[in-house]
């Protein structure tokens, strides 16, 4: 029965989308709470998965939806860390998004697309093949564009367009990649790298060249990253999930596979394909960091700080070395709890006391002090600070540098720690130690319900990237998982 | 050479001469007479080149008979379509004019 | 109670940590201020009972990570635990009345934390955890009153905070590779001894740790920063914190493997900090900046003689424990000269002059007056850093002599008929008593040598620099000489403000570029977009329709023919 | 019985009853969908090798029907459009304002146009498929002038031509081979001349039905401003049948004719359709012309195709795409102009712009408006997107790397101007002038479209549906 597993988890979302649909603005209690009930059942199927996994267990479930290519939802361990990642922030981030929005406009639309592009999400990581994978790659693309544009006004539009842009372009390069590649082997599995052994370097480096820039865009690699900051104009739980889970994660999981799985580390290397892609990523960090601390709007300031350390993940992938591929995979994970974090904070703040610029930010933290504490420990773990989670990421990639004799690599993490505190710290100033504006009354932060729903997913992923890294090396720790993964491709 | 030769290439120049009417001519009406001029050649092309050395074969018989049906039809069409055309623009013309647009007689 | 004393060493760390938990609930701040002393008190008892060299496991907390205890470690920690627990309850009286008594107390607390656990950690995840912990938060703590100038340098403080932590960062990267992955700092440490080991590892610990313990050119935040605290922050930054960083080196230096670039570096740079941080102490017009020179000067001497130690190779069994000796010394003294100073406008006529006597037996001692507990630590110092090592000691004593001199000569006055609170004056004499016994005590188990063994006679010939001192102190005092004045982190200022206009100008030139970029440009648009229209209408015509019939006819024959 | 001829004859009996009951023709609709359906589905489900004989008279003078996988999945998609289109007409009559008359021509319209469609995609013979292309042409050409008489009048004089273009060829391959039936054809056709003549000559009459650039001129006036059904009828059955009738010229009458340069005279401008029409919708304002023009790059992808399909060393792919792309973009642009018709009622103008504030108004159209634009992007899942997989694969798997490169940026531009449109619904605008519109009118869309998704899921069962007594399977007619 369970190997219907993996596509229980792909149509629970399902259900909750056509819910949010179909019910109508005075039934939103039923909505909000098939939404979170669906998303809880989704945990527990998840957390029943991992223990099955964890003894070695790997679904899969098959549909040939043209000959010769197969639909394939497969569960290893790779899948698992990106779909817990997604199923738990998404719980977390639909009850933020209740709080947030209330009773907005177009609630229902809005969920039905969280929910579809939740799906996309989880699909992404338990995809079997190529085709399967660009095939949720793409819904994600598709979903996503209305939680941009959910507000409706030039900007978000503006912001829709850019978003789309840019993505749908890297789709195809992506696409026309591995149909290049699939017309060379036959259907790619991520199951074994397949032999690529016949094919002149050449073709393949190409191959690789449309694959990886095909997926950066969405990663937000340099040159493909300015649609991030702009798709700021979400609404904050879109930005939180966009950041955090969604999207950016989707490319970055995506140049895993095609790495690790479709070429095979050892193909990378003979190519030499691993230092270029390194070397771009450590000029995203680098830069998403400079821009980072150019920015004067507080969510400006998150997106390119997220343009920088989604480049860790590709950093750790390209390096190819045990502990940079540890590294890559856990920050996967770290970096999605911390900045989800932060970008709920951020929307907290804009929601309870309309601060978006980071002027406003003077003594956010007397004022609100259960947000900006979450916040910190974000911004904390975002600098590397120890003991937050982000310490982890950093060390593992830092040592695995070393391992793969990039120890330019380390550099490249030391000169973004620096930029990170330059660009958080000064916030966590701003909102501890200076006074507030007069006349700004605190904020009862735990009040009602909804306030309370509008912080603590906030509080709790702080604490979650606390424990992370507290207790990296637990074996369910993000950190135990990655090793798990990372482990199986270097055997 | 054979009579349906003849007639063949007759068609030919019909068709030829219709088809360069209809590329110079602007009015729908007289477009639509050059392409029954186009039209005719076509048949006498299909007849003549349908007329064996012995007998005469039924099927481009058969062909032409429906051929000249389904033009008939369309040309009747096309007809009653410059028609309506041409009254639905003296009804605008007419309700711009001064006088209140009354129908033209 | 306590069945296996090495629980007492989580036990260092965390109780302080859940003292830090307790002050965040509301309104417990001011309670949690009166319980300061209580944080180091496991610490101190695991200082004195736990067992050494036997670590503890803590599976599946950071990269399972372990504490352990060592000889050198026992000693940091139990002069950091005597020298907090005493600060604490300075401050338990002195921040009573404070604005702000949860944060001092969280952050005091959590910094207590991090810097017992530096010397407890066993492995370089857990110490750099610890590390930056102690180095980080001790912002909170230097900018406590909010002061323009705290604030000033609580920022310098933070931004040379986080370059050290990076530094280290990379440095145990470096060293944890160099040692096949492996995370024990034992096994860091013989690995950064091997031939192999990536040459920037040392380097960057060196920067990293030194930047903590204030080495000459990297000390720059601590004249700022030690000052800015509340009095009782200020002695444990200065007594305690910096000796972190010595710490680090201590624990990272492959000491017994000569490595001549840089241990010759970190000898020259640690010994002119001892002569000009000493020198420019005396330049302060604040009693705690002058104190905060002088352990840039102290520090700078532990580090010179580290840094020989590392050039020639010395057994670290050798050098460490006079390292110790003289860390425990130098943090206890210091801790009470901070505590003395911030008694100083509390303390009347005749409580001034007792005052001043104590703190000048404490300078001496610092000194190196013979027969005090600061000649005893510096002899052993002597031993291990050869001749030359040696007489720069020796001559230090001058400089330090006139530098607390001047600390004396600046000393904020009291209101008269002032009269030092109990629970103010007790830490200080217990702290001032702890470092000067303490030496004696433990000087024999340590070194391995009896105190004064040398004779008397060249001990008093030995202390002409402080002769020369004093001379050169009654000279000055005679003569009404006022010392020169300089800013207060020397080369601090002239640095930020070119930092400020080097930015200021990025700004400027960022504006410019983005306004160029602006410029309104033809569209292109709208001209291809006529064109296309008229070849639109082209097609729409029947004619055009018919020719290309024909064309098309054409082309399949054509290319059929092909 | 057979479903064959019950196909083309049921309509016609449909169309009479039309024309007889006036005003209640409408109702017609109700009993009519059930029963195409019905048939639809026994076509699809005849044994491969059925046919039929009209009249029961043997080639060469009979008339052949053959429900080869082409004709099941049109006849299909046919039945589903044309369904879907007259159950939204009857509870939405399309007519204008003061013009009643003009719903009753549209019943009997579409029993021909259906009827038409039927028989070209069933029949085999060559002239036969001549009459269905009048038939066809007369309807599409009368409900062209339910919207605009100049445009429809255009439209008939370059179809005109395009007919007898087409009856110029039939002549001469009478002449020639005395047989107009394509499966004769193929076992006696003769590289010569006069075959290359008369198959240029109807290739070419054929592309202006089909609309393939440069002769689409007459496509986007015509449907841009036809009422909104008549123009999903347009889009999606009346351009398929000249595709369909080409694809039995190329590949089963004369494959050993045409050389593999010959099939880059549709390659090309196919290619060329895509782009130009694209760029031509991305500069369009109205909403419909805009959906127009995207029917002339849809339909470069079908011409596209041809070349793809015969240099391909197994051109089943190559195939099913074609022939998914056909059957998505039926159901999609079907879909897609009933949406526009909806939205246009209760904007404020036929501009994009004056689309604003729908998206909240009526999600459910904006929705099927959507995912027909899912398909028509060629965006997974849809039918589109397994279409244009499956000739992409193809393109690179023979290393015809422009016209990969085409369909890509096709999609690309595609994307462009039909989010240019959903943004502009989703943008905040005036309280829509008719803000509820009734169930079967949205729901019919709203099908359509989810069918075109559909499709996506359900690629193997229609490749191999597709690949029924195809061309390319029969011994000895494989393509060069």
């Amino acid at each position: 029965m369970m190997t219907f597993a993996p596509l229980l988890l792909v149509l629970l979302p399902v259900v909750a989308a056509l819910v949010s649909f179909a019910l109508p603005e005075r039934l939103s209690a039923w909505r909000n709470g098939a939404n979170i009930g669906v998303a809880f059942v989704k945990l527990l199927v998840v957390a029943y998965l991992l223990v099955q996994a964890q003894a070695g267990v790997v679904f899969e479930w098959r549909y040939e939806f043209l000959p010769g290519y197969d639909f394939v939802l497969r569960l290893d361990p790779l899948a698992l860390l990106f779909v817990t990642l997604s199923v738990f922030l998404w719980l977390l981030t639909t009850i933020y998004a209740i709080a947030y929005f209330d009773r907005g406009p177009n609630l229902p639309r809005f969920f039905g697309f969280f929910n579809l592009c939740v799906l996309a999400a989880t699909g992404v990581a338990m995809s079997g093949t190529a085709i399967t994978f660009f095939l949720f790659y793409e819904l994600l693309t598709l979903a996503t564009w209305p939680l941009v544009a959910h507000r409706g006004d030039d900007k978000s539009l503006r912001a829709g367009q850019i978003y789309l842009t840019y993505t749908l372009a890297g789709s195809v390069a992506f696409l026309a990649g591995i149909l290049w590649l699939q017309s060379l082997v036959g259907a790619i599995e991520f199951s074994a790298p397949a032999d690529l052994g016949a094919i002149p370097p050449l073709t393949l480096t190409l191959i690789f060249i449309l694959c990886i820039g095909g997926l950066g865009v969405k990663a937000a690699i340099i040159p493909f990253h300015g649609w991030l900051p702009e798709a700021m104009a979400a609404p904050a739980p879109v930005s939180a999930l966009l950041h955090a889970v969604a999207v950016v994660k989707a490319g970055a999981f995506g140049i895993v596979r095609v790495i690790y799985d479709v070429y095979g580390i050892g193909t990378v290397a003979e190519l030499g394909l691993g230092v270029p892609l390194a070397a771009l990523a450590s000029a995203t960090i680098l830069y998403g960091s400079v821009r980072a601390l150019m920015q004067s709007d507080l969510k400006k300031r998150l997106a390119y700080s997220t343009v920088s350390q989604v480049s860790y993940i590709v950093l750790g992938a390209s390096l190819v070395g045990p502990f940079a591929v540890i590294g890559g995979l856990v920050h996967l994970v770290h970096q999605g709890i911390m900045k989800i974090t932060l970008f709920m904070c951020a929307g907290a703040l804009a929601n309870r006391m309309g601060i978006k610029a980071i002027a406003e930010l003077d003594g956010a933290g007397r004022l609100m002090p259960v947000t900006m504490a979450a916040f910190s420990v974000g911004a904390l773990g975002m600098i590397g600070m120890p003991p937050v989670a982000g310490f982890i990421s950093k060390w593992y990639l830092g040592v695995g540098a070393l391992q793969s004799d990039a120890a330019w690599a380390v550099a490249v993490l030391a000169g973004s720690s620096l930029l990170n505190a330059a660009y958080f710290l000064p916030l966590l100033y701003r909102a501890w130690l200076l006074p507030p504006p007069p006349g700004r009354p605190a904020i009862a932060e735990l009040a009602t319900t909804r306030d309370r729903m509008l912080i603590l997913p906030a509080v709790v992923t702080a604490v979650v990237s606390l424990g992370a890294g507290i207790f990296a090396s637990l074996p369910f720790s993000p950190l135990g998982w990655a090793t798990l993964v990372g482990l199986g491709y270097l055997r | 050479m054979v009579t349906g030769h003849v007639y063949a290439l007759t068609g030919a120049i019909l068709a030829g001469l219709g088809l360069f009417a209809f590329i110079i001519l602007r009015h729908p009406l007289r477009q639509l007479l050059a392409i029954n001029v186009v039209g005719a050649g076509i048949f006498l092309i299909l007849g003549g080149l349908g007329r064996g050395p012995d007998a005469t074969d039924p099927l481009p018989q058969a062909l032409v008979i429906t051929g000249i049906v389904v033009a008939v039809a369309l040309t009747a069409f096309g007809a009653a379509m410059i028609v309506r055309l041409a009254e639905a623009r003296a009804a605008t013309n007419a309700a711009t004019r001064p006088d209140g647009g009354k129908p033209v007689p | 109670m306590i069945a296996d004393p090495t629980l007492l060493l989580p036990l260092a760390v965390l109780w302080p940590m859940l003292l830090a938990g307790l002050a965040l609930l509301p309104g417990w701040g001011s309670r949690m201020v009166l319980l300061l002393p209580l944080g180091p008190l496991p610490a101190l008892a695991a200082a004195l009972v736990a067992s050494r060299d036997v670590p503890v496991a803590l599976p599946g907390v950071l990269l399972d990570s372990g504490l352990e205890l060592g000889a050198t470690g026992a000693l940091f920690l139990g002069g950091a635990a005597t020298l907090w627990f005493w600060a604490g309850v300075y401050a338990a009286f002195y921040m009573r009345r404070d604005e702000r008594p949860a944060g001092f107390a969280l952050f005091w607390n959590l910094v207590l934390a991090g810097n017992l656990g530096v010397f407890i950690a066993a492995d370089i995840v857990s110490f750099y955890v610890f590390f930056a912990l102690v180095s980080l938060l001790a912002y909170p703590l230097v900018i406590h009153d909010r002061q323009p100038a705290s604030m000033r340098a609580g920022t310098v403080y933070l931004v040379l905070a986080v370059c050290g932590e990076v530094a280290i960062l990379v440095g145990l990267m470096l060293a944890s590779f160099g040692a096949g992955g492996a995370i024990g700092i034992e096994a860091v440490r013989a690995g950064l001894a091997l031939p192999s080991a990536h040459p920037a590892a040392v380097p960057l610990l060196i920067a990293g740790f030194g930047i903590k313990a204030g080495l000459m050119p990297l000390h720059v935040w601590l004249p700022v920063a030690h000052p800015a605290a509340p009095v009782p922050a200020s002695a444990v930054l200065s007594g305690a914190i910096v000796k972190a960083g010595i710490f680090g080196l201590v624990a990272f230096l492959p000491l017994g493997m000569p490595a001549a670039v840089a241990g010759n570096v970190l000898m020259i740079l640690g010994f002119s900090g001892l002569f000009l941080a000493a020198l420019m102490g005396l330049a302060q017009a604040g009693a705690k900046a002058v104190l905060a020179y002088s352990t840039v000067s102290q520090m700078g001497l532990v580090m010179g003689v580290l840094g020989f130690a590392l050039a020639g190779g010395s057994a670290p069994a050798a050098v460490l424990p006079a390292v110790a000796l003289f860390a425990l010394h130098h943090g206890l003294a210091k801790g009470a000269l901070f505590l003395g100073v911030g008694l100083a406008p509390v303390c009347g006529r005749a409580w001034r002059w007792g005052l001043l006597g104590a703190l000048a037996v404490l300078g001496s001692s610092l000194a190196g007056m013979q027969l005090l507990a600061g000649a005893l630590v510096k002899s052993a110092l002597k031993d291990q850093a050869g001749a030359f090592g040696a007489t720069l000691i020796g001559l230090s004593a001058l400089t330090t002599a006139l530098a607390m001199a001047r600390c004396l000569a600046v000393l904020p006055r009291a209101k008269s008929r002032c009269r030092p609170p109990l629970l103010m004056a007790l830490p200080f004499l217990a702290l001032s008593g702890a470092a000067l016994w303490l030496p004696w005590l433990l000087y024999a188990r340590i070194t391995g040598e009896t105190p004064l063994a040398a004779d008397l006679r060249s001990l008093i010939f030995e202390a002409w620099p402080l002769g020369l001192a004093a001379l050169m102190i009654a000279g000055a005092v005679a003569v009404g000489l006022k010392a020169p004045s300089l800013p207060e982190g020397d080369a601090l200022g002239p640095v930020q403000r070119r930092v400020a206009a080097l930015s200021a100008a990025a700004r400027a030139a960022e504006r410019a570029g983005s306004r160029s970029l602006r410029r309104s440009r033809p569209k292109p648009q709208t001209v291809i977009g006529e064109d296309l229209d008229r070849i639109e209408d082209v097609f729409r015509e029947g004619a055009a329709a018919a020719i290309l019939v024909l064309a098309i006819a054409g082309a399949v024959v054509a290319a059929s023919l092909i | 019985m057979s479903p064959l001829d019950l196909l083309v004859a049921v309509p016609l009996g449909f169309m009479l009853a039309a024309l007889l009951s006036g005003r209640a023709a409408r109702w017609l609709i109700l009993p009519a969908v059930p029963a195409m359906a019905g048939l639809a589905l026994w076509l699809a489900l005849v044994p491969p090798d059925a046919a039929y004989l009209v009249g029961h008279w043997d080639l060469p003078l009979g008339i052949l029907l053959r429900p080869d996988g082409v004709a099941r999945l049109m006849v299909a998609a046919t039945a589903l459009v044309i369904g879907a289109v007259g159950l939204h007409a009857l509870v939405d009559p399309p007519e204008k304002a003061g013009n009643a008359a003009q719903a009753e021509t549209f019943w009997p319209l579409i029993y021909l146009l259906w009827a038409g469609a039927n028989a070209g995609f069933l029949t085999t013979d060559l002239f036969n498929l001549y009459v269905t292309l009048e038939m066809v042409s007369l309807a599409a050409v009368a409900l062209a002038a339910m919207g605009s008489l100049e445009a429809a009048l255009r439209y008939f004089m370059i179809a005109l031509v395009g007919s007898l273009a087409y009856l110029l060829g039939v002549a001469l391959l009478v002449g020639r081979y005395n047989t107009v039936d394509v499966t004769l054809l193929s076992q006696v056709a003769q590289p010569d001349l006069a075959t290359m003549l008369a198959l240029g000559l109807m290739t070419a009459g054929l592309l202006i039905k089909a609309a393939l650039f440069p002769l689409h001129g007459w496509l986007p006036p015509a449907h841009a401003a036809a009422p909104a059904p008549a123009s999903a009828l347009l889009s999606a059955i009346a351009v398929k049948l000249g595709f369909v009738i080409l694809l039995r010229l190329w590949f089963e009458a004369f494959p050993a004719v045409t050389g593999p340069t010959a099939l880059h005279v549709l390659g090309g401008p196919g290619a060329l359709a895509v782009i130009y029409g694209s760029v031509q919708a991305m500069r369009q304002q109205r909403l419909k012309a805009l959906v127009a023009y995207s029917t002339v790059a849809q339909v470069g992808y079908l011409f596209l195709a041809f070349p793809l399909v015969a240099g391909a060393p197994d051109p089943s792919g190559a195939w099913a795409g074609m022939m998914l792309h056909a059957v998505a973009h039926m159901l999609a642009k079907a879909a897609m102009f009933l949406a526009a018709g909806l939205m246009l009622k209760a904007a404020a103008g036929d501009r994009i712009g004056d689309l604003g504030g729908l998206a909240q108004a009526m999600p459910l159209t904006v929705t099927a408006f959507g995912l027909a634009a899912v398909s028509l992007m060629g965006l997974p899942p849809s039918g589109g997107f397994t279409g244009k997989f499956l000739l992409l694969n193809a393109a690179i798997a023979q290393g015809a790397f422009l016209y990969a490169g085409v369909m890509i940026l096709g999609g690309l531009l595609a994307a462009v101007y039909f989010f240019r449109t959903l943004s502009a619904c989703f943008a905040a605008g005036p309280a829509p002038r008719e803000p509820a519109t009734r169930g079967v009118c949205t729901a019919a869309p709203l099908v359509l479209a989810g069918l075109a998704i559909a499709m996506g899921f359900g690629g193997s069962a229609l490749h191999n549906l597709s690949a029924i007594a195809a061309p390319w399977a029969a011994p000895g007619a494989a393509a060069p």
